[in-house]
């Protein structure tokens, strides 16, 4: 339970958490390691280590595009654990993997979780993995204290966010919308309601994503979440302008 | 299959949350439509009209005079509507659609067969229709483009990863995300997450059903052996599904062989030992991968076999040993479409005639009272750029100069 | 028909002297077959197994929706092996070469689907095969050229007159009175000197046996119309026969109007006043001739109906008022073709596009409780070339340009 | 019976006739009009003058392209008809008009037949008019002495030959061989056959055409023929040499 006592103890101090995403190897591991500082120094509560896979189905152009070039430029996933146990002993604040099953299937889910553990990593996201589909993951994850973290959706039943909630730990990835990574999100009367379904279905901390790019999204979410996800966003910005422009970006989300 | 859609150690169901409740009723639609014998009946009926269904058995007297072994029968789904048996897996999914209220379909497609196929349907039950095509299949199958966009779909040209068939699945998916509430996913083969792989070999299996009772009437008995080509694997479960109740049928499954199994460049995944277990694309199966469990890039001279999965089903055959599998070589399949028109007056698909390669190679030592059927997925006309290109034509190259100018004027 | 081949004023045998004891021998077989109840047995046995008959009917209910007046039914001859209802008469033909011991067979083709159709009867049956083609529709119909090579026959581009099917038939002719003792000629529809108009109609009345048993079943009744395309007239032949034994069933047949009768650009016979009786390649009937006797150049979007003559028992049912004869222009065509294509997912050959035409100007005006019956007589596949010219698709020009420049390399 | 008449007479002073042809208005009325000057001049016995027809069915490549360069040029059957009254009015040899059926038909069997005796033609070669064909032709034609002359051919069988030798009158013209006009024929033991069988079916004279092309031709149907027939080689010498060379070429045939 350490990625939730870690985060509940930082929401005391912040009305909202910040997560923010990278993908590992694009545009370099020297990129990665210099963003990560920035976000790191400049507030950032955790961030989700987004290991590519060549089959990236949930993920929309920015980040579907990270995860080829990483892969085309020849990034492993030792090199991607290597970088990642790297993060969590320089910077103490929380980070997760995020990657899709077939990456941690063909490492092998034991020796993927031990490795996470021994690393200090502290979770899991794994957008193609339902609750039902690998008690070994499932068991192995909570025997070791790393938090297999998972997703409602707005097309979640009240039930099935029930079935969820007990399957998973750490918080809750609530997706703004349906739909991949990157577009914009509404965060309309729609959104509320959903989002008040999702706090009657879980008494775990409430993560929002997908779309959300700036300061009023932010604003917008603030007593409503608990941790708002930056995503593709900041892959947008290093593209533009490079890892440099990152500090300032994140120190006026909250501000 | 189990209630969870595994096959064995094979299948599953490995989709984002979004989609959680889209196959929740997608499942049930699915096991109401099987309950029903309505449904298949309305099936059965349409397949009647609209396609030729029963397609004819035919027996190849002089293909099985000139190896001079076992009766070479040929189940002849190139006389399907549209010219393959992708037909029967659209139409049947297209009542489905009907019985679900949703107005919009999207398909994947690799050869383009099954997005010909999938746009023949919307047509006809009046559905909106996208189908995404990797940028390399458009650039080959470019007449089956042509003929998707006429009948009133729009056709995406997918320029991600390898740009084929696996990359048209993966956009195919991020659009039904986004509209999972007005839009079914009309998947092609027998592969994806449950109940994709059994719902689409339950349409696929009229053919064996047909076939079965064909070469009862035509040889008096069973036949000693099927073979199939194996692509995403709907027309070999489609006539192997009746014969797996039978005794002593044996099942071959050919894969596309490419350059060769040694040379890399191929499809094969259940033959050969470049495959492995894995899980993408919502399901589990052997997949072409390397050692992080990232897809490598196919190659087959027929697009329809050109992808990096295979029916979890199978996978589970091959695995109980029910199924043989084999490949056979893009050269190879040249000379059996060769022979085959030549002989035969029959043109079989590029991908049908993976299963011709396989089927000539061991007809010559069974014997002449035993039949084997091949199964003749579709015709081959579709594939003339490539078969010209193939056999180097040269007339059809000078037609093709001569058109490319006079287009350019 | 009269024992010397004639239809009331039309038909008849004006052949040259060295060809008159084959003629007797083809019409002798022609009569023993018919009266042999195995040899039609044995015809239906093939065309069961290597073809898909009985061809569906299909209801197109958008499309008699879109017209709010006649169920329209469409008669499947489309998805016949080869595409078309060509098959029908050469596989018959094919029968009874066998049954005259001759080796070799020879054709003449327009659109290139009767010399696809009849180079896939020669690889079947194993015999030697000649094609003889007009240059201009070489040119045009390349792919049929490319299969009919690819299954085995010589094709002979024929460089004299217009260059079309009426010389493609000269020069066949040419050829049989010089290899008469081993060749036959495989005549492509029903014109020619008897015994081909009224064999090659007995041939494709399979279509009319089928279709009133279908409509029967889905309609209950005999349609009000039957309309189908004519070039040489087999297809109308075909669906019509069975029809000229009901009352109160009315034929329509349909033919080229090109850029319209006034044009003089078109290829109508029986339909406009610009045809005038004659003698031309063996029989007597309506030909587009000037005042001296001499053929004129006929057109069409349709290489199938461009044609001078047309079958002399057609010219008899309309001199009797027994069938009526309708044009439909290219642009009319296109048109058909497209709606076609987009409610029913069905794509017509250009020829038969002509038949929906007309039934379209007509279904609205006839109540919804009436059947009318379109003979679709062959796939629109064919003519790719033709109709992405016809639609002027840029992708499609993009694409054969680059082609060609690959090949130019 | 003129036509049979007058070739009788011929043959009493010739052992074999001389039959030669032309297509009308190829290359130009005027080299008709020298070609049969000089044919007439070299001691033809009689001409037969083809009418142009777009479908030259029976006809071989010479003699195809002949119809249809003549057509191309404009060549009306009016012209032709024309022509042939002039010829038959100038040179006191027999003159025949060969041609195609729909000719005959869309003139008018019994105009063309009245027309043809109007202008002293002496008989018609209509290669695809069987006959049984059209009693209106062959009656009139008997009826107007103009001669219907009909073909036998190797396929012919004993039977077939009786009937058409009743039908037709003025001479049978025999194909040498199977085919269309213009290639070589092998004048040969089964050639030979084939006369002596044409020989018993009829008491007419033989004319035999069909690949006859030079003077050992001619020497070889020589006492088995009456009549040797000159078809497209005289075309082709036309082509290649030009009228002049016509005359040189008929004296050299008997001689
Ligand atoms: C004619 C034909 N055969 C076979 C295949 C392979 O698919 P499957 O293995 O699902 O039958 C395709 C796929 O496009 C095809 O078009
Ligand atoms: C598809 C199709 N329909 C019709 C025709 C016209 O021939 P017919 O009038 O003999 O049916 C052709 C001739 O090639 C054809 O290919």
């Amino acid at each position: 339970m350490q990625l939730e006592d870690y985060l509940k103890d930082r929401r005391k101090h912040q009305n909202i958490l910040l997560m923010t995403h990278i993908v590992l190897g694009y545009p370099s591991f020297d990129a990665n390691r210099e963003v990560v500082r920035q976000m790191v120094e400049n507030g950032v509560d955790c961030i989700e280590m987004q290991i590519p896979f060549s089959e990236p189905m949930a993920d929309g152009p920015v980040i579907m595009k990270a995860n080829l070039d990483s892969l085309a430029g020849g990034t492993r996933v030792a090199e991607c654990l290597d970088f990642g146990a790297e993060m969590a002993r320089t910077h103490d604040i929380a980070f997760l993997y995020m990657t899709y099953y077939n990456i941690v299937f063909k490492y092998g889910e034991e020796q993927l979780i031990e490795r996470c553990a021994a690393d200090n990593i502290q979770g899991l996201i794994i957008p193609d993995l339902p609750p039902d589909h690998s008690e070994l993951f499932f068991s192995q994850a909570h025997a070791k204290g790393i938090a297999p973290i998972l997703i409602y959706s707005p097309t979640s039943s009240d039930q099935r966010m029930k079935e969820v909630d007990e399957a998973g730990s750490g918080f809750i990835y609530c997706v703004a919308r349906r739909g991949v990574t990157g577009n914009k999100s509404e965060l309309n009367v729609d959104f509320d309601t959903y989002l008040q379904r999702c706090r009657r279905a879980t008494e775990k901390m409430l993560a929002v994503g997908f779309g959300i790019q700036n300061h009023d999204d932010i604003a917008a979410l603030t007593g409503k979440a608990d941790i708002a996800v930056i995503g593709s966003e900041t892959i947008r910005l290093v593209d533009a302008e490079g890892p440099a422009a990152v500090g300032g970006f994140i120190a006026g989300l909250r501000s | 299959m189990t209630k969870d859609g595994y096959f064995g150690n094979w299948g599953g169901a490995f989709i984002p949350e979004v989609l959680h409740q889209t196959f929740k009723e997608l499942g049930e639609y699915y096991r109401q439509a099987k309950e029903d014998p309505a449904f298949w009946q309305e099936y059965l009926d349409l397949m009647s009209t609209y396609s030729c269904r029963p397609t004819p058995l035919t027996h190849a007297r002089n293909l099985s005079n000139h190896f001079g072994g076992a009766q070479i029968y040929i189940k002849r789904e190139d006389l399907n509507h549209t010219g393959a048996h992708k037909a029967n897996n659209v139409m049947g999914q297209g009542l489905l659609v009907k019985r679900m209220g949703k107005k919009r379909v999207i398909a994947e497609t690799g050869a383009g067969q099954h997005g010909v196929a999938a746009a023949t349907m919307a047509a006809k039950f009046g559905f909106d229709c996208t189908i995404y095509m990797g940028e390399v299949d458009v650039l080959r199958q470019r007449p089956n483009v042509f003929w998707m966009e006429k009948m009133g779909a729009t056709v995406v040209a997918v320029k991600d990863g390898s740009r084929t068939l696996k990359d048209a699945i993966n956009e195919a998916f991020r659009d039904w995300v986004t509209n999972v509430d007005t839009t079914h996913y009309v998947f092609g083969t027998a592969c994806g997450p449950a109940p994709f792989p059994e719902m689409v070999s339950w349409f696929q299996s009229i053919v064996g059903i047909e076939a079965i009772e064909q070469i009862h009437t035509h040889h008096g008995r069973n036949p000693v052996r099927v073979y199939a080509c194996v692509g995403g694997g709907s027309n070999a479960m489609g006539i192997f599904g009746r014969f797996l109740l039978e005794n002593g049928v044996e099942l071959v499954g050919v894969e596309a062989g490419g350059q060769g199994i040694a040379s890399g460049r191929h499809a094969a995944r259940l033959c050969g030992t470049d495959a492995s277990p894995g899980v993408a694309q919502g399901y589990r199966t052997m997949f072409l991968q390397n050692g992080d469990g990232q897809m490598l890039e196919t190659h087959s001279v027929a697009a329809g076999l050109d992808y990096v999965g295979v029916s979890p089903i199978l996978s589970d055959l091959w695995e109980q040993g029910k199924v043989r599998f084999e490949s056979a070589t893009d050269d190879e399949v040249m000379e059996a479409l060769d022979l085959t028109m030549k002989k035969e007056g029959i043109i079989p698909a590029l991908e049908s005639a993976h299963a011709f390669v396989q089927a000539f190679k061991e007809a010559p030592d069974l014997p002449a009272d035993e039949a084997i059927i091949i199964n003749m997925s579709g015709r081959g006309d579709k594939d003339i750029f490539t078969i010209a290109d193939a056999f180097n034509d040269p007339s059809w190259k000078e037609f093709i100069i001569r058109r490319g100018r006079e287009y350019s004027k």
